[in-house]
């Protein structure tokens, strides 16, 4: 039955990939959508029986077979459905289905066979997202890791032809490899010490060990698939990927960019609690690594043009968020923030594709403004996501963005909660600098313009396939800007309400909730049942012992309603500050691009470098590009295979020639005189002679 | 009486000297002799030592010697002659066609 | 006034002898009653005359036979005779289309080749240095002229002057080392030279080392070993191919049964003194040969290099000096006459009268034009080559074998090393004749059926030892039990 | 059963020689006949697995019949699980191979398809003999087809590339050879008979320093085949100027005979030897596995990026051998079935562009993807196979060697692990240069896509690779009888001592006399 | 006394003259001088009591051979060598041949000799026991032990006779 839920999209994959072609739009976007709703219902279902079981026991196994044995290593195929993987799923199924449904509309311009193939890659994405978080080991988790990885590799170049696309997406498929290659360490040093990959034996296996507080094998171990992670979540170091990716159709961005696929590595360590929660060293890298991460991508985030990067950014700076949580121990808060963001990023991506949609592909903000009264639902909607984001009390976002602050600080990390604070503050900041760009003030926007002005605005994305279908589309003249159609309009509307209720069910027990999903995710966090005993068995656990930790790490989310009035009020006053934050960053964008739109000019001319680094983001894939790709590919271009063929090969040919010199050589003392031939004939004698009178 | 070694160290000597004429001289039938030499050289060590085992085997083999020598110096000799023919010159370093 | 000692049992071991020389003189005598422009089967003559000795070979396998004393028709003999009598019967087969379209006078052919088949018999029986002497002269004059057979050429008269020559000298040394020898043991019978020798083993005489010496330098000079070599290439591109692959087969059999039994019978003792001397003989010969065939555009006298160096193999096995050596010396020597016998029957088929056509250039494209012969001579050369599943590799597996176990591994790695070199030249032919185009020089010569099907038999006994070598492996380790 | 493999082929040679076809009027029926003998080979190879008992110990098949008694030389051979695996595997590619030269080539059909079968045969017989002579034969016998096939069908460097590939595999196995006699010598002088029996030999007690320099000789002639890497640089010729075929079964299965060496003959016969080298080994094949990445990455033609790419997957079969554990073992017979399957494939494909072409600069195309789709995708397949994304052959494979290879020691994995890194690289940008972007040169457009036939010749392929990585166990299982044994016989030895005492003083060279007697203090 | 001083008298003059023979230009000198050089060891023959032997060196050797080489000299009219014209074309240039023939021959004589001296029982006198040199005993053991060689001989003649006729004839001459 579980398998059903990766299945049914792969079966929309190969339906679309071998006959897509044939078939009209209608029928293989449909077909794809269908999959992904029932695999929703399908998971829907499971979690109902999942929600069923005792909390202790949440956990549906369904062994499949057994992958392969070498020797006395055995390593089954096999899915587990545990409370976590039942949050991701809903995330997967649910959005999916919802963006699956968007890009029928959004990709209606495209030729039958490219609509069918984009539909086949999305379907085979939900597949292997689906493995990579009902897999009940590590390899086949990897699997799905991996193969997410390609589909987004094949839909970031989905519009071959470019080579920017392309580029963006071997890109993205190698950063993704880099992370990969520490995630098989990791994995491989797991499975050698302990003999399984199987996430609950590695728990069972781990949870008795006593925590590392110098840097050992379970740190090297969280450390190594901490780096597979950054690769996939896009972290510190290996986030260069993510802003190219917005290479891709939107809707795709959407689902694999920002709800999905990039958390898989937040998922990932969240699956792992237990041997992070032993790695505490690991942990705080983490921590620091998230926050980094988030600071550095909100910078960027506030001065970039392309609507798409900004939500990259912000996508990366929110990720960063997770990863502080993680960090902190409050994997509940990460996953909690996960599932919001999920709802809230996902309408500010299709929003925005609404509109590019809707300008003809057009990216650039500053060719945008006023769009509010040409796209009310768009605005609206996007507007709400926007509220959300920026963490305005009563949102999704707020919820489990203020969660994560009020970990970070109740764990003593007081500096990166501020940092956390600045954070947010930038996200109101530039999502809010987005929305007054984007639907507020007059319109700087000619549409639909020729597809030379856009490429010279920016890289030429999706323009030339837009520009020119949309002209003989549905040509909307000069004024006639259109909002979103039906299709988009709904998974418009429904995320926006998603953003805006979804927080509720982790509302925190100051606010009178009882952050149920935190209870309902707690036991994943904590050693396996069997642990649970002689976990919490006696009152006064020693000092560093396993269950302690549980406690105050994973614990900490669920348990708060329990807790002393102090606690309570510090989380309020928390909660005030980061409300009053959002506001102030709202307030602040508002001001400047609003009313006096010259500050930000003026400001970005006073602060030219400064500005320009962001522009910039720092520079970093120039410098990556400098640093390491060029000179690996000069090496093995003009050293090694110079060497391969002038030494390794000049060896083997030396020695042939060598050969030959001497054939030379001798033949010349063939002199054809008789006498000479006599000669050596006489002075073989000596020779022979000589050897046995003077030997 | 003189002792076997002379003879024998005769004959060497006899036998160096044709041995070295093979490949100094450049007139094909002066090699020929030079070859002559040897044998020559040869048989007498041949009578010595039989003569010195006091045995008649040596002459006998002396006899075969000769006759070969005459076989040898009858084709060579032809061989010289048809040489000849071919390139007007008894000199072996004329007949270098062959080589390398 | 014969002595008591003769009777018609004590000729046997010389009935092989006297059927090719009675054959020999048949042809004469029917070549000089021929009439001008007539044509006598004499070809056929030849054929049935070597069949006959071949015949006789065969009756007297195992019957030990000893006539007057000098002769004796051991196992060993017969086996090396046999192979002589091969290579001379398929020179008749080959000769029969070759002689005609080249001119060459058939009478003294046949003649000459029937008495060089004596000689070498009479040297693969001997049992007495006087007579290996003999035989070994016999066998030289007939193949001097044989050599320089086309009277009109000068290349063939050349060589056979070069040969001719060198032979001379070397033979001279070769007596010489026969008179110390004699000095020494007082006889040259060699059961009587052996067991003096061995009496006397322990003490040391440099007369003994300088017969020894000498010896070897007239042996090596026969199978052409470094540094005695020179004559090799010269002689065998002078020579009419179907010669050159009589030469470079009989000869050196012939050869090889004297050495093996002059030093390994008769000097057995004194292995200690010769093996390292050959030895280092051996490894440059292989060298020498294999190296600079590599630069030989020509394929005879590529195929004289190759020859070479086979001669260096059959030298690691004398060095070898165990059974195993012995025995594989009289397989390689089979294997070798068989495939040599086939490359150049090859390319005696393929000349034409004007040119020889054995520029490795005249071989271009030649699988287009003759597909068969070009297999044959394909399947000959990666034999040489010692590449399985020909007999070549037995060969070679069986000479290093031997090798090997009497610790030569030296020898050994060396000769694997040098065989590939080898196959690298044996590759350029077949690289002419594959893969490169067609030569305009080339027009197609007609290939007689006699020649064609020889070539054939040839190459399936090529493939027939190579694959089942057990038969002839059994009768040559049968056959060394028996040297004295 | 076991002999019928290897006669069959030479049968059908023999067949077709007998059609006469001079003119080259007959290639269809040629063509047909070698494919239908082909085919039926695989059937039997298919028949031997399902008749294979993956439980029993030992050899299963074996024959014996004395060949060359007076040397102990019999005609012996047997299958094991991983000589199964691997003569199953060219049983399977043979009929692509000649599939794959159905149009590309055109000259001497007949003796085409006649070296091909020759080649099968000597190829099937090398994994088949249990007899050192045996294996020898087969093993120098199999050059002369694939001389012939390069030589002759091949590209425009042809000539080189065969005598190169010719001499340098030769130079390597002939000191094979020396060895294999000095074996054999040992075994009489300890028994007083000689035999070439591996299963006799593997009982021989060899001396730690005799040992050093056999399994030198070994592990050179294996090492040049498979290749490793400082030994690597004929494979890149010889791969870009075979033709179609001729790389397919050059990647697919001769490389391989290399590594069966290895797991074979060399580490089983000389246990001591082996765990005194294994490391060396096992770094030469980390350098070339990132070495063969890097500089596959900056060739610009197709094939001899192939070529590369095998140099660096076959690193990791032979890091797997040097593991010396199941695991890596297990890992390492796998790796050479699923390079043999995903890098055949990659050939053919490169084949079909160069067909279509005549040019295997990756310069030279660009857009293919809108022209044709079908072969795009399966080369995408392939790529993603040879890549090791999980879920394909190529993963399975990469992953129990640096399973295996990490037990051994992890910072071999930490290395080699960066040809994974560095796969992705080389591949995914070739094939963004040939697929992705505009169509830059004209004559592309109007390029033709995949033919029935190569599809025929393609589909296999990419469904073997897909289910390799699906359900390994299926190609794992039998194998794991035959590799324990291996590593079991290693790791009685590496407990023990030995390592030391390896190292000779001297080379038993020209020492006449004293090696019998040194050869019978081993003996015992 | 006599004896020994006839030795030395026989042995240096058959030195001399062979060498002589070397190191003349002209063919025909050498001929002739080589023919003296026979003489003079048919003496030692004697000297050796081997008086068939001696004779038969007389008559076979410097009678027909020598003739037969005075007839090809005759025919082939080449008395001097004709060594400047070629010498240009040959890479081994005179005298540097001469030198090392010296050189190679001294040093197989010093290698013979250095040889010779090293073995034992040569200085005793060469034996005067038996009749070694009488003709019957010489035809008894030609015609028992040495029978088959004779025989053989006949074949090494006929041989050389075929062959010397074959190559000495013309083309035209059949």
């Amino acid at each position: 039955m579980l398998a059903l839920i990766p299945l049914l999209p792969f079966a929309g994959f190969l339906v679309n990939a071998t006959m897509g072609k044939r078939l009209p739009k209608t029928v293989s976007g449909g077909l794809a959508s269908l999959a992904m709703l029932g695999s929703f219902a399908i998971s829907v279902m499971m979690v109902m029986e999942l929600a069923g079981l005792a909390p202790d026991a949440r956990a549906i196994t369904e062994p499949l077979y057994t992958w392969f044995t070498a020797g006395d290593f055995e390593l089954k195929a096999a899915l587990r459905l545990d409370p976590l993987s039942a949050v991701m799923i809903l995330v997967i199924t649910g959005i999916g289905s919802l963006i699956h449904i968007y890009s029928t509309a959004y990709m209606h311009d495209e030729r039958d066979s490219e609509f069918a193939r984009y539909f086949s890659y999305l379907n085979l994405f939900a597949a292997f997202m689906l493995t990579l978080v009902l897999g009940s080991s590590v390899l086949v988790m990897f699997v799905g890791w991996e193969g997410v990885g390609l589909c987004s590799y094949l839909l970031i170049g989905f519009w071959y032809q470019k080579k920017s696309a392309s580029d963006a997406g071997k890109k993205a498929f190698i950063v993704n490899r880099i992370g990969d290659y520490a995630f098989i360490l990791g994995a491989l040093l797991l499975a050698t010490s302990f003999g399984t990959l199987e996430f609950d034996g590695l728990a069972a296996a781990i949870a008795p060990l006593p925590v590392e507080h110098s840097f050992g094998m379970l740190s090297m171990a969280a450390l190594l698939l901490f780096i597979g992670a950054t690769g996939k979540s896009a972290q510190i170091p290996l986030y260069v990927w993510l802003p190219d990716a917005m290479e891709g159709p939107t809707p795709v961005s959407a689902l694999i960019h920002a709800a999905t696929m990039v958390t898989a590595g937040v998922y990932m360590i969240g699956r792992n609690a237990v041997l992070f929660t032993h790695a505490p060293e690991v942990l705080q890298i983490i921590a620091v690594v998230g926050a980094a991460t988030a600071l550095l991508a909100g910078t960027i985030g506030l001065v970039q043009n392309d609507i798409k990067r900004v939500l990259a950014y912000s996508t990366v700076s929110q990720l960063g968020y997770m990863f502080l949580a993680m960090g902190v121990g409050a994997y509940g808060a990460g996953i909690f923030h996960l599932y919001t963001h999920a709802f809230f990023k996902a309408l500010l991506f299709l929003g925005s594709g609404a509109v590019i949609h809707a300008l003809a592909g057009e990216q650039d903000i500053r060719n945008m403004g006023g769009l509010r009264k040409h796209l009310p639902i768009t605005y609206w909607t996007f507007l709400v996501g926007a509220l959300a984001i920026a963490g305005v009390p009563g949102l999704a976002g707020f919820f489990s963005k203020d969660e994560i602050l009020f970990e970070t600080f109740a764990s003593g990390h007081t500096v990166l909660w501020v940092v956390g604070a600045i954070t947010s503050l930038l996200t109101a900041t530039y999502m809010f600098r987005l929305v007054f760009l984007t639907f507020h003030g007059e319109r700087r926007h000619d549409a639909p313009a020729a597809p030379a002005a856009h490429a010279s605005a920016h890289g030429g994305h999706a323009v030339d396939v837009h520009a020119d279908t949309h002209a003989g589309g549905h040509g909307h003249g000069g004024h006639g800007l259109h909002d979103a159609p039906a299709a988009m309009a709904v998974a418009l509307v429904l995320l926006a309400v998603g953003s805006v209720a979804a927080g509720y069910i982790g509302r925190p027990a100051p606010l009178g909730g009882s952050n149920w999903l935190g209870t309902w995710l707690a036991p994943v966090f904590e050693a396996p049942v069997v642990e649970i005993p002689e976990a919490t068995g006696e009152f006064a656990p020693p000092p560093g012992s396993e269950p302690e930790h549980v406690e105050d790490h994973a614990g900490a989310a669920d348990h708060a309603a329990g807790h002393d009035a102090d606690h309570e009020a510090l989380e309020l006053t928390l909660m005030g500050v980061s409300s009053g934050i959002a506001f102030l960053g709202i307030g602040f964008a508002a001001f400047v691009w609003l009313r006096r739109r010259d500050l930000a000019d003026s400001a970005a001319r006073s602060l030219a470098p400064v500005h320009r680094t962001l522009l910039k983001k720092y520079y970093v894939d120039e410098i990556y590009d400098a640093v390491i790709v060029r000179p690996i590919h000069a090496f093995s271009r003009d050293g090694l295979w110079r060497m391969d063929t002038g030494i390794v090969d000049g060896a083997v040919n030396g020695v042939a020639s060598i050969v030959a010199h001497c054939a030379t050589a001798l033949r010349r003392l063939q002199t054809g005189s008789v006498r000479a031939y006599a000669g050596s004939v006489l002075v073989g004698v000596v020779l022979l002679l000589g050897y046995y009178f003077w030997r | 009486m003189i002792p076997l070694g002379h003879y024998l160290i005769v004959s060497a000597i006899l036998f160096a000297v044709g041995s070295a004429g093979v490949f100094m001289r450049r007139n094909l039938i002066t090699i020929l002799l030079s070859i002559e030499v040897m044998l020559n050289a040869v048989n007498l060590t041949f009578v010595a030592f039989g003569r010195h085992a006091g045995v008649v085997d040596g002459q006998i083999i002396v006899a075969f010697v000769m006759t070969v020598a005459a076989a040898e110096a009858a084709v060579g000799l032809a061989i010289v002659v048809a040489l000849f023919r071919h390139r007007e010159s008894l000199n072996p370093d004329a007949f270098t066609s062959l080589k390398w | 006034m014969l002595p008591a000692s003769f009777n018609a049992a004590s000729f046997n071991a010389a009935v092989p002898m006297l059927c090719a020389g009675a054959g020999g003189l048949v042809v004469m005598l029917a070549e000089s009653w021929r009439r001008k422009g007539e044509r006598m089967p004499l070809g056929v003559l030849a054929f049935i005359a070597l069949a006959a000795t071949a015949v006789s070979l065969l009756f007297l396998w195992g019957r030990n036979q000893t006539s007057f004393g000098v002769i004796t028709a051991d196992n060993f003999g017969v086996f090396v005779s046999l192979i002589i009598v091969t290579a001379g019967l398929f020179t008749v087969a080959f000769s029969s289309q070759v002689l005609e379209r080249d001119g060459i006078a058939e009478g003294e052919y046949y003649t000459l080749l029937l008495f060089a088949v004596v000689g070498m018999v009479m040297m693969a029986m001997a049992n007495d240095l006087l007579v290996l002497f003999i035989g070994l002269e016999v066998m030289s004059l007939a193949v001097y002229v044989m050599t320089g057979i086309r009277r009109d050429s000068l290349a063939g008269i050349e060589g056979a002057f070069k040969y001719f020559l060198l032979g001379a000298f070397a033979s001279a040394f070769f007596l010489y080392g026969i008179a110390f020898t004699f000095g020494v043991t007082g006889s040259t019978r060699l059961d009587r030279v052996g067991s003096f020798l061995a009496a006397q083993s322990m003490t040391e005489n440099p007369m003994v080392l300088l017969a020894m010496g000498l010896l070897i330098v007239g042996f090596a000079f026969k199978v052409s070993a470094v540094p005695f070599h020179m004559w090799t290439p010269d002689a065998y591109e002078g020579a009419p191919a179907v010669v050159t692959g009589f030469m470079s087969t009989g000869v050196k059999a012939a050869a090889f049964a004297g050495f093996v039994r002059v030093f390994l019978a008769a000097f057995e003792p004194f292995k200690a003194d010769w093996a390292p001397a050959l030895m280092v003989i051996a490894a440059a010969t292989m060298i020498v040969g294999t190296v600079v065939g590599v630069a030989q555009s020509h394929l005879k006298r590529m195929l004289a290099y190759s020859s070479i160096a086979h001669g260096g193999y059959l030298l690691v096995g004398l060095v070898a000096a165990n059974q195993l050596g012995k025995a594989a010396i009289l397989f390689y020597l089979a294997g070798y006459a068989i495939t040599n016998l086939a490359a150049f029957g090859a390319i005696a088929l393929l000349g034409s009268r004007e040119s020889a056509r054995d520029g490795l250039h005249d071989y271009a494209g030649l699988w287009h034009s003759r597909p068969w012969v070009a297999g044959l001579l394909t399947v000959a050369l990666l034999s040489l080559g010692g590449l399985p599943p020909t007999v070549g590799f037995i060969g070679k597996w069986y000479v290093f074998t031997a090798a090997v176990s009497a610790g030569y591994y030296g020898l050994a790695i060396i000769g694997v090393l040098s065989s590939v070199i080898s196959v690298f030249f044996y590759m350029r032919v077949v690289v002419m004749m594959y893969m490169t185009d067609t030569s305009a020089a080339s027009s197609p010569v007609p290939v007689a059926g006699a020649g064609l099907a020889a070539l054939a038999v040839a190459v399936a006994a090529i493939f027939y030892l190579g694959i089942l070598p057990t038969r002839l492996l059994d009768l040559a380790a049968a056959s060394i039990g028996s040297i004295f | 059963m076991l002999t019928l493999l290897v006669v069959l082929p030479v049968l059908g040679a023999l067949l077709l020689m007998g059609v006469p076809n001079a003119d080259g009027r007959k290639d269809g029926l040629v063509r047909w006949l070698a494919l239908g003998v082909s085919v039926v080979m695989f059937g039997l190879t298919l028949l031997l697995w399902s008749r294979f008992d993956p439980s029993a110990e030992g050899y299963q098949f074996v024959q014996r019949v004395p060949w060359i008694p007076a040397f102990g030389i019999s005609y012996a051979v047997g299958i094991d699980g991983i000589s199964l695996m691997l003569v199953v595997l060219s049983g399977f590619l043979t009929p692509i191979a000649l599939l794959s030269s159905w149009e590309s080539v055109q000259k001497h059909v007949k003796s085409f398809s006649i070296f091909i079968l020759l080649l099968e045969a000597a190829m099937i017989g090398v994994f088949l003999s249990l007899d050192l002579f045996l294996f020898y034969i087969f093993w120098d016998a199999m050059l002369i087809p694939m001389y012939f096939l390069i030589g002759i069908w091949g590209y425009d460097q042809r000539v080189y590339a065969a005598v190169k590939f010719m001499l340098y595999t030769m130079a390597g196995s002939v000191l094979m050879l020396v060895a294999i006699l000095g074996m054999a010598y040992l075994h009489s002088v300890a028994t007083g008979s000689y035999t070439f029996d591996i299963e006799k030999l593997a009982l021989l007690e060899v001396a730690p320093r005799t040992q050093f320099w056999f399994f030198l000789a070994f592990a050179l002639a294996f090492a040049i085949k498979v290749p490793l890497f400082p030994f690597h640089t004929w494979l890149p010729d010889a791969h870009v100027q075979a033709p179609t075929a001729g790389s397919v079964l050059l990647a697919g299965v001769l490389l391989k005979m290399g590594t069966y060496g290895l797991v074979r003959f060399a580490f089983p016969l000389f246990p001591a030897a082996a765990a005194y080298f294994a490391p060396f080994i096992a770094v030469l094949a980390i350098i070339g596995i990132v070495y063969g990445a890097l500089v596959a990455m900056v060739q610009p033609d197709m094939k001899k990026l192939v070529a590369y790419s095998s140099v660096s997957h076959l690193g990791f079969v032979v890091l797997g051998i040097c593991a010396m554990n199941v695991q890596g073992m297990q890992g390492a017979v796998y790796q050479m079935l699923a390079h043999g399957i995903s890098t055949g494939g990659l050939f053919l494909v490169v084949g079909m562009l160069s067909d279509r072409r005549h040019t295997r600069l990756i310069s030279e195309f660009g857009g293919l993807k809108g022209v044709m789709p079908k072969l795009t995708a399966g080369f995408l397949l392939l790529t993603l196979a040879s890549i090791g994304l999980p879920g394909m052959n190529g993963f399975v494979g990469e992953f129990l060697i640096m399973f295996g290879a990490f037990k051994a020691d992890p910072r071999y994995v930490i290395v080699a692990g960066l040809g994974v890194i560095l796969s992705a690289v080389y591949m995914l940008w070739m094939f963004q240069r040939v697929y992705y972007g505009p169509v830059t040169h004209e004559e592309n457009r109007t390029l033709p896509d995949l033919s029935v036939r190569e599809w025929a010749a393609l589909v296999p392929l990419v469904a073997l690779a897909i289910f390799m990585g699906v359900a390994p166990n299926v190609f794992l299982k039998p194998t794991e009888g035959a590799v324990r044994s291996v590593v079991e016989r290693l790791d009685m030895v590496r407990t023990e001592r030995v390592q030391r005492d390896v190292r000779p003083d001297v080379l038993p060279l020209t020492s006449g006399n004293d090696a019998p007697v040194r050869a019978r203090a081993e003996g015992r | 006394m006599g004896e020994t001083l006839l030795f030395y008298a026989f042995s240096g003059a058959a030195i001399v003259a062979s060498a002589m023979v070397i190191f003349q230009r002209n063919p025909m000198y050498s001929v002739l001088l080589l023919v003296a050089s026979f003489g003079m060891i048919s003496g030692l023959y004697v000297q050796l009591d081997a008086p068939f032997i001696a004779v038969t060196q007389i008559v076979v050797y410097a009678g027909a051979l020598m003739v037969l080489f005075l007839y090809a000299v005759m025919l082939l009219n080449r008395p001097n060598e004709d060594a400047g014209d070629w010498d240009a074309a040959h890479p081994l240039k005179e005298p540097g041949m001469a030198r090392i023939g010296v050189g190679l021959g001294a040093l197989l004589v010093v290698q013979l000799v250095y040889a010779l001296l090293r073995t034992g029982r040569l200085d005793e006198a060469v034996g005067t026991g038996g009749d070694g040199g009488s003709v019957r005993a010489i035809g008894r053991t030609m015609f028992q032990d040495y029978a088959f060689a004779f025989e053989a001989t006949s074949v090494l003649i006929l041989v050389a006779l075929v062959g010397g006729v074959y190559l000495a004839n013309r083309e035209d001459g059949r």
